[in-house]
């Protein structure tokens, strides 16, 4: 297949710039590129979603041109999205069958063909389950189901590992050279360099719109890749130099939440544990399910813990417990010395909690608002956005130019809309609001997901110089570099409960994630070397 | 504060123009489709608008309506579809004339206590579609249109003789009573039988800034807004979102139940069997013509109150009088169709400077890079 | 300012000029405002009267019939007719501005004044006379009512007609139904209700059923046909309706009110210089109200004739008081 | 952006709550209805609860709602929310009459249902390719519809013999089919008002007795629907733009095509409501006698769920109990309040046996008063037997859990291409 002087002008942005790729038939050919390369948007070009301005495609010699995805589909084209392309309220079989109905229908024949398809592959999926019900590797197994039923010869995933952790990425791989070896064509986007060199036969490299460059993935190194990437060198989450003090800021004891109307009454109680093994036990279908179960922890001043967990294990709960969004069954929360359990959301904001959730587009922004009301989002009843009752624009618009220029956000005024902005400057903007409130303990979920490097290390800077001024935080991140690297103690969340604790100095991502999984319990020993660890307090003020 | 942006304020016209344009046109082709003349209907109306008693009666249903509109508009700020404001604004106004006949007290007084019941009433309507709505879960579109149909009941119950109502001898009507003068609340006579403005037209212009202040300029306000534009992001912020329904709910129907008073304290003086119905209904057009915003409500309060005052002579003149409902159906779709229109073209104006400004501060070093 | 009613002056007074203004519904109805419009059309035919109409439009308030009226008024219209009792208020405070006009109200008599014509009928005792020939007609001693909209003016019709059926077959039963609460006039346009309302009185045994509920009635004299069984029409001769002329045969009669004439009558007596003035009944007695007899088969029930002569009579005589309310 | 589309793994396991009804639950819960019906019938002595005449009556008043409740469903289950339906009824039940009087019922039938599709096709252009708020389009189309159609009866209407200006000549009725021996005998055997047969019969012959041939179609319409949402190709396609219309899109599917096709299936639907009441229910088009049966439409549609099941039992409850108002409704009604009372009495043990004890007096509490209201009363009040339907929906909404799941992506705004 090859693509040929492509070129894609968005509204102000040029996505693709003159971009020529040749992809060799059964093999994996990665594509990366830093955020907003264009990487996508080729992806989108090539399955027919979008069109180019310019340029040609061509599959086995032959110039083609989708007006739909359809097209693509029928020229054996099938692609997994960067964002799952899933309806959740309807069955796995429906998600599959969907526009390729003429293919074995919509009914027993199908699901026949998709169990087949499934146990070939090892993909365990149930095709009756609604897949508001999976998990998220269960979704990503879908979405490949969906391409694999299609009967497509040429395979794009766009960042199908973000959200996995390493065991399930191993599984991932296994499959992908399983089609390989059928002589399937497999595109393959990610930010993860060591996954693809691990995985890749070809890699070509995309920068602001255009290919940069193409490597060797049997020589190259993911320093070369990175440089290639964005021409200097990838910046590390590491810290090193330890603030921990023995002043405890926050304290939870015996935090427990179940399942009943309380979840059905909020809608943001949406997460729970999904089962590795793909089957549900019955005992779990009742009601009482614990989201939280008997979770106790301690963060002290100038503490940053982290919690590793595949998504959906209570993590979300245990932050919306936190910040007083779902209220506990049972359970303590001290701040400061002061029990907040009973306190409501708005008293904890101003009572110091920050917080920087995993969803921006949901919880941290009005997207069709201006900057500067954004940034008063969360902090209204504070100085400077108002004055007892009554809002203060004048403050609140300074406070956000200056929240613009000290955090980089990119943007040409704060008068356009916060959805105008790119993802990456998005964060930079909440965390720069967070930040101006000086918050003694802050929950930070995902700080850093999807963003750009740039703003990666941007933002990991402002979290390392609020935690040495004495911040506490909680940080909540998939990305297993970043928590092991950024957190000065480290917790295991499993099936809502706190199983396992680990040493960030010692830990390997490898280890965390097969406790992640339930496979590792109690203290996590590090590495081959299993260094001497020094006595540990029960919280794990580590080091 | 605000920049002065050329290109904004072209936008800003562009809307209204080009609905204006394509409303009128596509009212005269239906005029021409059915063999009438396409320019009188519209050349009486102006006509007909230019005279004081009309104004007059213009100017009152603007009042009228944008009190209603702006109970709607509250409601869907926060992106609840409150249909019941005129089963609000009819038992608000049924029961605060009971009220006011029943009593007597001095001027202000008198006056205060009938708007304080009106509001109250109007809450407690609503309010009840708030409750079922935070603590069962109903749709409030279901519960207020049921709450529309059981005020019906209600009222046509209340108002009986043998209840809170009169029938005056030798009328066919039921009343509740006429209220004493005191309750009255003052308007501006235009003299030579163009009758009077009702005084409580300013008050709901007042009432029109009031709901830009608390919506824009307080905390409250704010609140309000993040909900509607995104609740799991407001509740996120610390706005209790059940609270935030109820209070939006008892606001809504607050003004809905105010919406009666200037024809209760201005005109009618007593509720009857004829007090104007279906000004709910027109209200919710009137908020979503004027997109919620206080401005722009009131321009579209005034527009139907043209179209429908002015057009009251043209069936003497022998035009339907439907015309101008085909003209409000019409400038509606035409005017939310070209505001998308302008709207679109805008936003592609915004996202191409921000891609200018942002490749402004990058292109330069990318390009040597890639060169290099 | 100018106001609107300055434009067309009273200046071409050579011809007489007559007004009516509608109440809700408007020309069309088939009911009580097409019989007004009947009677200013036999004005404008035998009289040589201009006529002029106004519309009200849906939701308007008092001030918008003030306005019309007085528009109408100083257009040099003499009389100017409010259809309706809608209208007092407005009529209340336009009459005095003009006090050279003829000012008519349809069904009020609670605003008086010098240049005030009040046009009233007996609707009780027409629907008395449908009473008697209601129970007289049925055979199963249950007869039904309906009633589009339970207003006073409704009610009457109610209370003339239990009353009939009773003081002639006590033991009698009468099913009553109203189809909507004001001020949801849907009952007087809802023909669909009229028939699910008889229906449910026919299927309870009743055989004879008055609707009084404008267009809605239509519904009712429908499911009475199809049930073969007798229904009994209001306002005007429903026999000889166009639109119901499949269920014609079914209907026994059809209290009359007589708008039309009673408009006629206005415009004439202000035509001839002699305005009329105060109230203006429209009873049994001058055959404002009445029983139709158009139906061949009501013509050939001479013992029912009978008995509704004889009620017609006694109440003309004073002998029974028909009630104004149930 | 990554962060909001991906990381939703919600709710893993079913929620009790959403458990599904089966077949056997459904059956034990209307048999629970019927006795409870039969109980308060025979006790309160109101016969017409459920005789022939009652059934019948109330589905005719239920299947215009019903079917612009089912015209609702198809719109939004692609995501165009229809507030429009009421304006579409109106233009059934104008160009229903004005063909169904000239060329006959069944052309009335099929122009109502067209013009009907005039105003769905209308407002998908508006919503779909002019991706304006579906709120104002219906709302605009409400507007429009009753001002187009009164507008033209001055041209049409007016001028035929037997019309006017607000009504339309009387339309020749479409065949009503009855099932001869099995809907006498019902008839007879209801009018035994013995405990549970005679309810039984009484509905059963209230569902084949004087049936309007297209009384069967609308009935069939529920079904089908059911079977081309939910077991076709076609149907799959189109519940998916509803639920997330960029995944279609990226399967290839036109998700314009099936918005567009669902909104003008949904307005024919709804025309065809209009046409009904038109031509089967009055016979004449009538100024304004939808009389805001779209609303209600709309609310069945809530009420069911967004399923054609459910929509259906919204609607035949709105219909049962306008039904029994306006068939005699102070005694009927009366003998409602006797039901709401047992009901209530069910609730308060329901909730003693869940250990919830102040709801359970709260419910006790009512009970007792509308005991009391009953023993010592003979009729309801007219005005309220007026606003039992819509007490009765609340009632029904209030008591019954909350469980509405509605399209994922219905009301939102949609352009190809656009997704992330
Ligand atoms: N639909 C669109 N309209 C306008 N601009 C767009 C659109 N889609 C993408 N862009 C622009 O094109 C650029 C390239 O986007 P693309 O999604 O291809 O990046 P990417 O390389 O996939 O980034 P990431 O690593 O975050 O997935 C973005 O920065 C954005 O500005
Ligand atoms: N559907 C769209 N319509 C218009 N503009 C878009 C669209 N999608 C993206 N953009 C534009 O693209 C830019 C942001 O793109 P995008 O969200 O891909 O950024 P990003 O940095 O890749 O963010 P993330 O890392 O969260 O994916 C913004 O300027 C935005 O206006
Ligand atoms: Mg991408
Ligand atoms: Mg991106």
């Amino acid at each position: 297949m090859e693509l040929h002087g492509i070129t894609k002008r968005f509204p102000g942005v040029v996505a693709n710039k003159d971009i020529a790729i040749t992809v060799r038939k059964g093999t994996v050919h990665a594509l990366i590129g830093e955020n907003g390369a264009g990487k996508s948007t080729l992806m989108k070009i090539l399955y027919g979603m979008q069109k180019p301005d310019e340029g040609t495609i061509a599959i086995d010699g032959e110039q083609v041109s989708f007006s739909s995805p359809g097209d693509a589909i029928a020229r054996g084209i099938g692609m997994v999205h960067q964002h799952f392309m899933l309806a959740d309220n309807l069955t796995v079989l429906e998600n599959v069958v969907l526009g390729g109905e003429k293919l074995y229908g919509i009914g027993a024949k199908a699901r026949r063909k998709i169990q087949e398809i499934s146990d070939a592959y090892g993909l365990g999926v149930r095709p009756d389950a609604l897949v508001e019900d999976l998990g998220v590797a269960d979704r990503q197994r879908v979405e490949i189901l969906k391409v694999l039923y299609r009967g497509a010869k040429i395979l794009i995933l766009d960042e199908p590992t973000a959200v996995l952790v390493p065991q399930e990425v191993d599984a991932l791989f296994d499959n992908l050279r399983e089609l390989k070896a059928e002589g399937l064509t497999v595109i393959f986007i990610s930010h993860k360099l060591g996954e693809v060199l691990k995985v890749a036969d070809d890699i070509t490299v995309i920068r602001r719109g255009t290919t940069v460059g193409t490597a060797d993935p049997k020589t190259a190194t993911t320093k070369q890749l990175a440089e290639l990437m964005v021409g200097s060198e990838l910046p590390s989450p590491e810290t090193r130099e330890s603030t921990v003090t023995d002043v405890a800021m926050l304290k939870v004891e015996g935090l427990t939440l179940t399942e009943s109307g309380a979840a059905a009454a909020a809608p943001l109680t949406t997460a729970a544990p999904p089962d590795p093994s793909g089957t549900v036990s019955l005992q779990e279908i009742g009601a009482g399910r614990k989201l939280l179960d008997d979770v106790s922890l301690t963060i002290h001043k100038g503490e940053i813990l982290g919690i590793a967990g595949v998504e959906g294990n209570g993590q979300t709960e245990l932050i919306e417990a936190l910040m007083g969004m779902a209220t506990p069954d049972a359970g303590v929360i001290t701040l400061d010395g002061e029990d907040i359990s009973k306190v409501s959301v708005r008293k904890r904001r101003e009572g110091g909690i920050g917080y920087i959730p995993e969803d921006r587009h949901r919880h941290g922004l009005l997207l069709e608002a201006p900057l500067w009301e954004n940034r008063i989002l969360g902090h209204v009843t504070e100085a400077p956005n108002s004055r007892r009752g009554i809002l203060d624009p004048k403050a609140a618009r300074q406070d956000t130019e200056r929240i613009v220029r000290e955090y980089d956000v990119r943007t040409p005024g704060i008068d356009v809309t916060a959805a105008s902005l790119s993802g990456g400057n998005q964060q930079k903007l909440i965390v720069g609001r967070e930040m101006s409130h000086h918050p003694k303990f802050l929950i930070a979920a995902h700080p850093t997901r999807g963003v750009d490097v740039g703003a990666q290390a941007q933002i990991w800077d402002a979290i390392r110089d609020a935690r040495r001024e004495g911040l506490a935080v909680l940080l909540i991140s998939a990305d297993l570099d970043e928590l092991i690297g950024l957190s000065d103690t480290l917790r295991v969340m499993y099936r809502g409960k706190l199983v396992a604790d680990a040493d960030p100095a010692t830990i390997t991502p490898e280890q965390l994630g097969s406790a992640m999984t339930g496979a590792a319990t109690g203290r996590l020993e590090g590495g081959d070397e299993r260094p001497e660890q020094p006595e540990q307090s029960e919280d794990g003020d580590a080091r | 504060m605000m920049k002065f942006d050329k290109d904004k304020l072209i936008i800003g016209a562009a809307g209204p123009v080009l609905a204006l344009v394509s409303s009128f046109v596509l009212t005269m082709l239906v005029l021409l489709a059915t063999g009438l003349d396409p320019i009188e209907p519209i050349q009486l109306m102006i006509e007909n608008a230019g005279y004081s008693d009309i104004q007059v009666l213009i100017i009152n249903q603007t009042g009228i309506y944008y009190l209603a509109a702006l109970a709607v508009a509250i409601g869907f700020r926060m992106n609840l579809f409150n249909i019941g404001v005129d089963g609000q604004y009819r038992l608000a106004a049924m029961l605060s004339a009971v009220v006011g006949a029943a009593v007597e007290l001095p001027g202000p007084l008198h006056i205060l206590l009938i708007v304080l019941v009106a509001a109250l009433t109007g809450a407690f309507w609503a309010g009840i579609a708030g409750i079922l709505k935070t603590t069962r879960g109903v749709s409030e579109v279901v519960s207020t249109i049921m709450l529309n149909a059981i005020a019906t009941s209600l009222i046509a119950w209340l108002i009986l003789p043998k209840n809170l109502g009169v029938q005056p001898q030798g009328s066919n009507d039921l009343t509740t009573g006429e209220i004493a003068e005191s309750g009255w609340f003052p308007g501006i006579d235009m003299g030579q039988g163009n009758g009077e403005i009702y005084g409580f037209t300013f008050v709901a212009l007042a009432l029109g800034v009031v709901y830009w202040f608390v919506l824009n300029r307080t905390r409250f306000g704010f609140d309000l807004r993040a909900t509607g534009e995104s609740e799991s992001a407001a509740q996120a912020s610390g706005v209790d979102a059940k609270k935030m329904i109820l209070t939006s709910m008892l606001i809504s129907g607050g003004l809905a139940g105010l919406s009666g008073m200037p024809t209760l304290l201005g005109d009618t003086h007593t509720y009857s069997l004829s007090f104007p119905v279906g000004v709910g209904f027109t209200a919710i057009t009137i908020a979503l013509l004027g997109r919620n915003n206080p401005v722009g409500i009131l321009f579209a309060a005034l527009l139907f109150a043209f179209l429908d005052k002015a057009s009251s002579s043209l069936d003497v003149e022998g035009y339907p009088k439907e015309i101008t409902q085909i003209m409000q159906g019409i400038i509606v779709i035409a005017v939310v169709v070209s505001y998308e229109l302008v709207r679109r073209y805008g936003t592609r104006r915004q996202q191409q400077k921000v891609g200018e400004e942002l490749a402004a501060g990058g292109a330069i070093k990318t390009d040597k890079e890639v060169s290099a | 300012g100018k106001s609107s009613n300055d434009s067309g002056s009273g200046s071409d007074s050579k011809a007489a000029k007559a007004a009516i203004a509608y109440d809700i519904g408007g020309r069309g109805d088939q009911s009580f405002n097409d019989a007004a419009y009947a009677g200013l059309k036999k004005a404008e035919d035998e009289l040589d009267v201009k006529g002029a109409e106004a519309e009200p439009s849906a939701g308007e308030g008092d001030a918008d019939k003030v306005q019309r009226l007085t528009s109408l008024a100083r257009a040099g219209n003499n009389p100017v007719i409010g259809v309706g009792f809608a209208y007092a208020p407005a009529i209340k405070k336009v009459a005095e501005q003009f006090p050279d006009t003829t000012f008519g109200i349809i069904d009020d008599t609670s605003v008086t004044g010098k240049n005030v014509a009040n046009l009233v009928f007996n609707e009780e005792q027409g629907s008395y006379l449908a009473g008697v020939a209601a129970a007289k007609a049925s055979k199963s001693g249950t007869v039904g009512f309906i009633g589009g909209v339970e207003v006073p003016l409704i009610k009457k019709f109610e209370a003339g007609y239990v009353q009939g059926v009773k003081d002639t077959n006590p033991k009698a039963k009468v099913l009553t139904q109203y189809l909507t609460q004001p001020p949801n006039f849907d009952g007087f346009a809802k023909p669909d209700l009229g028939k699910a309302a008889a229906q449910g009185q026919l299927d309870k045994g009743a055989d004879v059923i008055y609707a009084a509920a404008g267009l809605a009635g239509s519904g009712a004299i429908e499911a009475a046909s199809k049930a073969g069984k007798w229904s009994i029409g209001v306002d005007s001769d429903q026999y000889n309706q166009a639109g119901l002329k499949a269920y014609k045969d079914s209907i026994l009669t059809s209290v009359t009110k007589d708008v039309s004439d009673s408009v006629f009558n206005l415009i004439k007596s202000v035509k001839d210089g002699k305005p009329q003035t105060g109230e203006i009944r429209y009873g049994l007695a001058t055959d404002g109200v009445g029983l139709a007899d158009s139906n061949p088969k009501y013509k050939s029930m001479t013992d029912l004739i009978a008995a509704v002569d004889k009620a017609k009579k006694d109440i003309v005589d004073g002998k029974i008081t028909v009630k104004t309310t149930p | 952006m990554s962060t909001d589309t991906v990381a939703k793994p919600s709710a893993a396991p079913k929620k009790p709550g959403r458990r599904k009804l089966t077949w056997p639950w459904i059956l034990l819960i209307v048999a629970g209805a019927l006795v409870l019906f039969s109980l308060v019938r025979v006790v309160s002595g109101a016969d017409d609860l459920t005789s022939v005449g009652q059934v019948s009556g109330a589905l005719q008043l239920a299947i215009p709602i019903g079917l612009a409740g089912l015209g609702g469903l198809w719109s939004e289950r692609a995501g165009v929310v229809n507030i429009g339906l009421e304006g579409m009824l109106v233009l059934g039940t104008w160009f229903g009459a004005w063909a169904g009087y000239q060329w006959g019922p069944w052309t009335g039938v099929v122009v109502g249902l067209l013009g009907g599709a005039l105003g769905g096709l209308l407002h998908a252009i508006i919503t779909v390719t002019f991706n304006v708020n579906h709120i104002v389009s219906g709302v605009a189309i409400n507007i429009l519809a009753v001002g187009f159609t009164q507008y033209l009866s001055n041209f049409t209407f007016a001028e035929a013999e037997g019309g006017s200006s607000k009504q339309s000549p009387r339309i020749d009725p479409i065949t009503d089919i009855t099932i001869p021996g099995l809907s006498d005998w019902l008839e007879t055997l209801q009018q035994k008002h013995w405990f549970l047969v005679s309810d039984l019969a009484g509905i059963l012959g209230g569902l084949v007795t004087d049936l309007s041939l297209l009384t069967v179609v609308a009935i069939l319409l529920v079904p089908a629907t059911w079977w081309v949402l939910w077991r076709t190709a076609f149907g799959l396609r189109l519940r998916s733009c509803g639920e997330n219309p960029v995944a279609a899109e990226s399967l290839g599917v036109n998700v314009y095509k099936y918005k567009y096709i669902a909104v003008t299936i949904s307005g024919a639907l709804a025309g065809l409501g209009g046409a009904f009441l038109a031509i089967v229910s009055t016979g004449i088009y009538q100024e304004g006698q939808t009389g805001g049966r779209g609303y209600i439409g709309l609310a069945a549609m809530i009420f069911g769920n967004w399923m054609p099941g459910g929509m259906a039992m919204g609607a035949g409850l709105f219909g049962f109990t306008d039904s029994l108002k306006i068939r005699g409704g102070a005694e009927n009604v009366h003998a409602l309040l006797l039901l709401v009372a047992i009901l209530l009495v069910l609730a308060a043990a329901w909730q003693v046996y869940k250990k919830k004890y102040v709801p359970a007096v709260i419910a006790a509490v009512f009970s007792a008063g509308f005991f009391l209201w009953y023993a010592l009363t003979d009729q309801v009040p007219s005005q309220f037997v007026d606003a039992a339907p819509y007490i009765t929906t609340l009632l029904v909404l209030a008591l019954s859990a909350q469980r509405l799941r509605m399209p994922k992506a219905d009301g939102l705004p949609y352009r190809k291409g656009q997704g992330k």
